[in-house]
């Protein structure tokens, strides 16, 4: 609720301080202070629900839970701000407009990971959805970033329709947008409900880009700007998968219903595992590389939307904060380069030792390498497709492509520390590699205890 | 299935009758138009077809007829017929929800003068009036020609600018009379007083806002014949040309009557209810009282356009956003506060 | 179906029938009207007739260039205000039964959309002069 | 607390060895790795006296029910002094050599000795699994930085395999993690026989494949020679000498005891399969000219041997294994050492262009003879002792399957006698007549290695003894 | 008139949608043919909402209240979209989402 409010508010004060402020270095630290007031407000909610969930007109449901994965999404974004702030500059004039848009999606965030309403997932999807249609194409002088706003507009607005679908056939089946109140798992399946569900898995696997529904997302990631597509492929994309998660496992339990939607999406899963590592293997640029894992990545997430049980929803926050960070990191290195391909990253261990090093543990995170954040993310969501019992296929799917996945990692480190070259970076602050110090750091912290953030759970 | 074909009948005559009157209206203000710039601008005006020249609008409509119909060879030529065709389509629509009068009682049928009274009139009206735009931009786009272009892109611009003012300020008349049935806004002003007194503010907003949308001067930006050569049917020939000619002015005189029967109490009349005549006969009083108010509006309408000069652009716009759409924000929020303190004192 | 009293209780789809009626009314008259303009009207075309019409002058190029991008800047806000006006509709209509915490709830969205208009007003979006 | 400290002491020195420069490192590489060697003698002690002391438990993950737990068995601290014993021997061994950025190469050598620790210690099978990997990491970062041509694509191999297999691995931990019954890592609950026999039998290969990789068998071991060769020979010894050890140790810890029914169903497999790789490696190996490639198909020959003996359910011939862990690990260090000796005076690797180092390098001949026929078995040598037991259990298993290992004995001869003959005798040439004799730290390190050989040759009671806890405890379970 | 025969329109309408997004390569009637899918959602909710307030159901207007929202975001989708269909246009004189494969390589 806090969050909720707060990040909107941010959102609306981020556009003013735009009219009012007009030098970009302020609104960036404007929009630091505003972030972290937004964590604060966030995490002095936590008390208010000791008694239990707090809900508000059966529209949405505070919980620790979502608490938790607010606090995630804002601390990811507070990160992404100080490692990757100064960069918003370079996209275009409107600096203050961007970081409010990234309130908005923020406030999306919030509202997807508290929503008891059909009515609210919708909207939730949505202010995540419209303002990255903005961000996408915020550099509005490069023909590629206009191209890839279009196609996301486009094949976003189509999903949005298909979800609209989806939640329609649902309330036809059942007379109510309320989550709790769905009632699927009663009684024999009703075949409209079941169209239903199918269309918002497929909607939503859109959003998360699952596969087959993914082939926008190395085109707009690659297009689009690159501090954004920093934001648009984690914490964007953790929000995503907390409102698929959230209706799959809130409101489409059942004796039958699940097993009819489980197998679908193992299928999709499955999908998006193999083509996401396939075709990351192959890629010569890192930016894209990093959209084709963003989608493998997507595949190792959706295990914990397949698999119903406790592991899942911690797994899934665990995934979300790892591969967030990480990935943001490995972004803000990136955007100091000037070269985005493979070979762009030569020599950069002899350059920049401290950005090497950093990036190393960020892509071992991302590869799930024990001792860093990523490596509990996979175990728990692994554990979680394991207790399902029924989808060791799956898992083992899942684990030939993580080991696939350290291919194409590695190839970064590899080029880092391995080949020859001179990576040339734009001029790196004492404070920047701070803060990758630190991120780094948080990274290895999670991948040692993750019990931290567990406990929290 | 029992299909009262009495009832069809009746809206057949009705409808046919609503609609030649407005467009015998629409005639006839071409002449009035020609008549009060004349008068205003002291000297005769038209005086040759009949008497005070009140042929002349047959004269002009007949011409139109038998004119060319040129369509440019760079046109598209499906929508350049469709242009017309949607302004006065519309045109002619928008009349379906105004009450004409009470019911008349005729060997025992009672008789609604009003075609369709449904309770979402107002809605209706705007949702048709907006489709209006339709006609002005495809006309202006599929002539092909910069000039019309041009002018349906101001043309549109302005219309949809003063459309949010104009919905504002009827927001504050729906709070007091909290329905969107016109009929019943009328019969509330029959008992109660009109609703100008209550929303002077409100009219006077939904007045300009009325001058806009049917791209009268001085807000005739789309017209300006000194830069753009006549606006977006520069193209346009014969009964095409004439279409959109009858279009404005029976939005003209549609919008006159909605403003009457929004804040000038429709077809009802003073003391109509306490003279004791027959219903029938207060009915066709009411009807014939509607038509004045109808007639006074459409002379404000010639008379402002005779009176004032054309705005500038940026003028319009500003006057659009800048002051229309606060002040009828404002206006709504004090007429709320009034009547919630009103109603709870 | 089709009675008096059905018809005129507003609240049947066939209270718009008369509605229907009218449209074919008005398709029909404009049908007819464009017909026989089409008929009667002469017809002796010139290729300076066709020509679309610039003062005069010859015609150069294509009227159909993207305009001022302010003209799609309006359109754009106007989709946007004009969807929060409809909101006030239902709003008014039933603004008596939700007394004064309707009306708190109104004035915030009221701000809400001052705010937006303050915003794009001091963004310049409306601004005609350059 | 001495476990902890084992693991502790290289994985701190790792970490400061980062910052050093000059030569720093080199010094506290080697004062790391005595004082792991005094730390480990010390758990030797304390296994004698008081065992029950070794354990350390320490909360971690308890949400998960994964503790730090570490602790030392008999044969958990035999390859621990295996492992410090290398670890310092190599570090003697290169300490006049300059190695680039020689701080990293350091820190990451003592980062890999604590990883392996860790995994020979670890009671917790999360945290074995988290040693396991990070044991991993930085072998790999030194094979890629510090290795020969074509060092990039081929420890990249190497790690991916290994990666997958452990991962499969993962899945195998975290399927019988939750069927037990306390949902709990620790090597107790694993071991309690909660897992059906039925899943015990796809278990096993989620298992099996993660340690065949690592040790590697057949099939799963043509990451091996490349990475053998392509290695800096100090990584190598690692590689060979201890990290293929993990791939043993896991089978016996991890594997036998938790999914014994599993073990059992396919041990006829997986002891084919050792076999079929000591034939072939051994063929192989006859026909390499390069002598680092001869020597990795040497391990691979042997390492076959070991796996089979594990599998054949034989007191004997496990005990045979264990004591076979230490001493190969011994053998192959002194053969690498020396491959590493005659690389450098050389500069060379290719058989058939040596020759005749005997009359030049007499020290370098001896040690060489002494060292190969200790890895072919030769009685009185160490290696006879482990051979010899596994071969006889092997015998008791199946007396076919003795009989091909056996073809592999006389592979192995035939060889490494081979190999002995053209590098040190022969024609010399040109480049050989160059050779220049041992250098002190070399001649120590030889010297400490042919002792041990020697003294375990003749006098394997204490090792035989140090692992028989564990044997019984393996077979009581198996 | 039965629930059925909007249910049937709007389901073909919505097809007619996804149909005229996956076939057509105009960016313009792509997204007309997105709010016409909107369109067709927002039809069935009524006449679903109309179907359960005959059935007994007290909130049933609540789906009403959803097609305001719908709307509403159309709104939002609709000023977003036309404004990049503007930007793409002036960047590449065309809205054929076809020759848009620059990204692809």
């Amino acid at each position: 609720m806090n969050a909720l409010i707060s990040t909107a508010l941010s959102g609306v004060v981020m556009m003013f301080a735009g009219l009012f402020v007009s030098n970009k270095q302020r609104i960036k630290y404007i929009a630091i202070v505003v972030v972290l007031a937004c964590l604060v407000a966030n995490l002095a909610e936590l008390s208010t629900i000791e008694a239990g969930d707090r809900t508000l007109y059966g529209m949405i449901t505070v919980s620790r839970f979502s608490i938790l994965f607010n606090a995630i999404a804002l601390g990811a974004t507070l990160i992404f701000f100080l490692l990757s702030g100064s960069a918003f500059e370079n996209v275009g004039e409107h600096v203050a407009d961007y970081f409010a848009l990234v309130f908005f999606i923020l406030s999306g965030i919030t509202l997807a990971s508290t929503f008891s309403s059909l009515l609210m997932l919708f909207l939730a999807i949505e202010i995540i959805s419209i303002p990255q249609y903005i961000l996408a194409g915020s550099d509005k002088k490069t023909p590629k970033s206009s191209e890839a706003s279009l196609k996301y507009f486009l094949m976003g607005s189509f999903s949005t329709g298909i979800l609209l679908m989806g939640i329609t056939l649902i309330y036809g089946a059942t007379g109510t947008f309320n989550v709790a109140d769905l009632g699927l798992g009663a009684g024999k399946v009703n075949t409209l409900a079941l169209c239903g569900i199918i269309l918002v898995a497929f909607a939503l696997s859109f959003k998360v880009s699952a596969a087959p529904f993914h082939f926008w997302t190395p085109d707009v990631y690659d297009g689009s700007p690159t501090v954004f597509t920093s934001f648009m492929a984690t914490v964007v994309k953790a929000g995503g998968f907390i409102a698929f998660i959230r209706i799959f496992h809130g409101a489409f339990i059942g004796e039958r219903i699940s097993a009819d939607w489980q197998l679908l999406l193992a299928i999709i899963t499955a999908a998006t595992l193999i083509i996401g590592n396939f075709t990351a293997v192959f890629q010569q640029s890192v930016k894209r590389m990093l959209a084709y894992s963003s989608i493998a990545q997507a595949g190792f997430m959706l295990l914990a939307v397949v698999s119903v049980n406790t592991y899942a929803t911690q797994g899934i926050v665990l995934y979300a904060a790892a591969y967030s960070i990480a990935t943001i990191g490995i972004f803000a290195v990136m955007i100091k380069l000037k070269d985005y391909t493979f070979d762009g990253f030569n020599g950069l261990a002899r350059t920049q030792p401290v950005l090497a090093v950093t990036t190393a543990i960020f892509v071992c995170s991302l590869a799930g390498i024990p001792l860093t954040a990523g490596f509990f993310a996979k175990y728990f969501v692994l554990t979680a497709a394991v207790k399902q019992g029924n989808l060791l296929w799956l898992v083992i799917v899942a684990v030939i492509c993580a080991a696939i996945s350290a291919y194409y990692y590695f190839r970064v480190i590899i080029a880092m520390y391995f080949k020859q070259g001179e990576a040339e970076t734009a001029p790196i602050t004492g404070g920047f590699k701070v803060m990758l110090i630190i991120t780094a750091a948080i990274v290895i912290l999670l991948g040692i205890f993750p019990g931290l953030l567990l406990q929290l759970i | 299935m029992n299909i009262d074909w009495f009832f069809i009948l009746e809206k057949i005559v009705l409808i046919s009758g609503v609609l030649v009157i407005s467009l015998v209206v629409a005639m006839y203000s071409t002449w009035g138009e020609r008549k009060v710039a004349s008068i205003i601008q002291d000297r005769i005006g038209p005086n040759r077809a009949g008497f005070m020249g009140l042929l002349q609008p047959l004269a002009d409509g007949g011409k139109l007829f038998f004119k060319e119909e040129i369509i440019p060879g760079s046109s598209n030529r499906f929508l350049f017929i469709l242009g017309p065709s949607l302004a006065m389509i519309v045109a002619c629509m928008t009349s379906a929800v105004i009450p004409w009068g009470d019911t008349l009682t005729i060997a025992g049928h009672s008789i609604s003068l009003q075609i369709a009274d449904i309770n979402i009139g107002i809605l209706y009206i705007f949702g048709v009036v907006s489709l209006g735009v339709y006609g002005i931009m495809l006309g202006g786009w599929a002539s092909n020609n910069k000039y019309s272009l041009l002018a349906s892109v101001r043309a549109a611009s302005q219309i949809i600018s003063y459309e949010l003012a104009m919905g504002l300020s009827l927001i504050a008349l729906l709070m007091m009379t909290g329905t969107l049935s016109i009929k019943e806004i009328v019969e509330q002003q029959r008992h109660g007083g009109w609703n100008v007194l209550y929303q002077p503010l409100g009219f006077v907003i939904f007045l300009v806002c009325s001058f806009a949308e049917c791209n009268r001067t001085p807000f005739d930006l789309s017209e300006a014949e000194s830069e753009l050569n006549g606006g977006y049917h520069l193209e346009y020939s014969s009964m095409k040309l004439g279409f959109y000619l009858f279009a404005e002015y029976i939005n003209m005189f549609i919008s006159s009557a909605l403003m009457s029967s929004l804040y000038f109490g429709g077809y009802s009349f003073p003391f109509m209810d306490s003279l004791g005549l027959a219903p029938n006969l207060v009915t066709i009083l009411g009807t014939a009282a509607l038509f004045i108010k109808i007639i006074c509006f459409l002379f404000f309408f010639m008379w402002v356009r005779w009176t004032i000069p054309r705005f500038r652009y940026d003028q319009l716009m500003r006057l659009g956003w800048n002051y229309m759409i606060p002040l009828a924000l404002a206006n709504m929020l004090v007429t709320g506060a009034i009547v919630l303190y009103r109603s709870t004192h | 179906m089709f009675t008096d009293t059905e018809l005129l209780s507003a609240t049947t789809p066939f209270s718009y029938f008369p509605i229907v009626l009218q449209l074919i009314a008005a398709l029909g008259f404009v049908g007819i009207t464009m017909l026989a303009t089409h008929f009667l009207g002469p017809k002796r075309k010139t290729s300076d007739k066709l020509a679309t019409f610039e003062s005069g002058i010859e015609q150069k190029g294509n009227a159909r260039q993207p305009v001022a991008i302010k003209y799609f800047l309006t359109a754009i806000l106007f989709v946007l205000f004009d969807v929060e006006v409809i909101f006030f509709y239902p709003y008014a209509v039933n603004f008596k039964e939700l007394g004064w915490d309707g009306f708190m709830a109104m004035l915030l969205f009221v701000a809400f959309f001052m705010g937006g208009f303050f915003y794009i007003l001091k963004k310049g979006a409306l601004k005609w002069e350059d | 607390m001495l476990t902890v400290l084992l693991i502790l002491i290289p994985l701190i020195a790792g970490l400061i060895t980062f910052g050093l420069k000059g030569s720093g490192p080199k010094a506290l590489g080697l004062i790391a790795s005595l004082a792991s060697l005094a730390v480990t003698l010390g758990a030797l002690f304390q296994f004698r006296t008081a065992p029950a002391s070794l354990q350390f438990n320490a909360s971690w993950i308890p949400q998960l029910g994964a503790q730090f737990s570490v602790g030392l068995d008999g044969m958990g601290l035999m390859l621990c002094l295996l492992t410090s014993i290398s670890f310092l021997l190599i570090f003697i061994v290169i300490f006049n050599r300059e190695y680039e950025r020689a701080n990293s190469f350091y820190g990451l050598m003592l980062l890999s000795q604590a990883g392996l620790v860790g995994v020979f210690t670890a009671y917790d099978a999360l945290l074995f699994y988290v040693f396991w990997e990070l044991a991993l990491i930085p072998v790999y970062f030194l094979c890629s930085l510090w290795g020969g041509e074509k060092r990039i694509p081929v420890t990249f191999k190497f790690f991916v395999y290994t990666f997958a297999g452990s991962l499969l691995m993962l899945v195998g931990l975290i399927y019988i993690y939750l069927q037990s019954p306390d949902h709990s890592f620790s090597y107790a609950s694993f071991t309690n026989g909660s897992v059906a026999p039925q899943d015990q039998s796809w278990l096993f290969w989620l298992f099996f494949v993660a340690f065949a990789i690592k040790m590697p068998i057949f099939p799963f071991h043509t990451w091996q020679p490349d990475t053998y060769e392509q290695s800096p020979t100090p990584v190598t010894m690692v590689l060979s000498g201890i990290m293929v050890k993990m791939g043993l140790f896991g089978v016996i810890r991890w594997l036998l005891p938790v999914l014994p029914k599993g073990a059992y169903m396919w041990s006829d497999v997986a002891i084919v399969l050792s076999i079929i790789g000591i034939i072939y490696a051994s063929c192989i190996a006859i026909v390499q000219s390069d002598i680092k490639r001869l020597i990795a198909y040497s391990s691979i020959a042997h390492i076959g041997l070991m796996s089979a003996a594990i599998f054949t359910n034989n007191e004997l011939s496990l005990q045979g294994m264990m004591v076979q862990l230490f001493n190969h690990g011994i053998n192959i260090i002194g053969l690498w050492i020396i491959v590493e000796i005659i690389q450098q005076r050389l500069k060379i690797r290719n058989l058939n262009e040596m020759g005749g180092i005997a009359q030049y390098a007499p020290g370098i001949a001896i040690f060489l003879v002494t060292i190969s026929l200790a890895n072919i078995g030769l009685p009185l040598t160490n290696g006879f002792v482990g051979e010899f037991l596994m071969f006889s259990g092997l015998y008791q298993y199946n007396v076919w399957f003795m009989a091909v290992a056996g073809l592999g004995i006389i592979l192995a001869a035939v060889y490494t006698l081979n190999m002995v003959q053209k590098v040190i005798f022969g024609q010399s040439n040109a480049l050989t007549e160059t050779t220049t004799d041992l250098k002190a730290n070399e001649l120590l390190v030889l010297s400490i290695i042919v002792v041990i050989i020697l003294v375990l040759g003749v006098y394997p009671k204490p090792m035989l003894e140090l692992v028989s806890s564990t044997t019984e405890l393996v077979n009581k379970v198996y | 008139m039965p629930v059925q025969y909007y249910i049937f329109l709007s389901i073909a309408l919505f097809c007619i949608g996804v149909t005229g997004v996956l076939m057509r390569r105009n960016a313009i009637i792509i997204f007309m043919c997105v709010e016409l899918m909107l369109n067709a959602v927002n039809l069935l909710l009524v006449a679903f909402s109309k179907m359960w307030a005959d059935a007994g159901r007290v909130d049933a207007s609540g789906a009403q209240i959803f097609v305001f929202f719908i709307m509403v975001v159309a709104a939002a989708e609709v000023a977003v979209g036309l404004a990049i269909i503007v930007m793409v246009y002036r960047n590449s004189q065309s809205v054929d989402i076809n020759i848009m494969n620059r990204l692809k390589n």
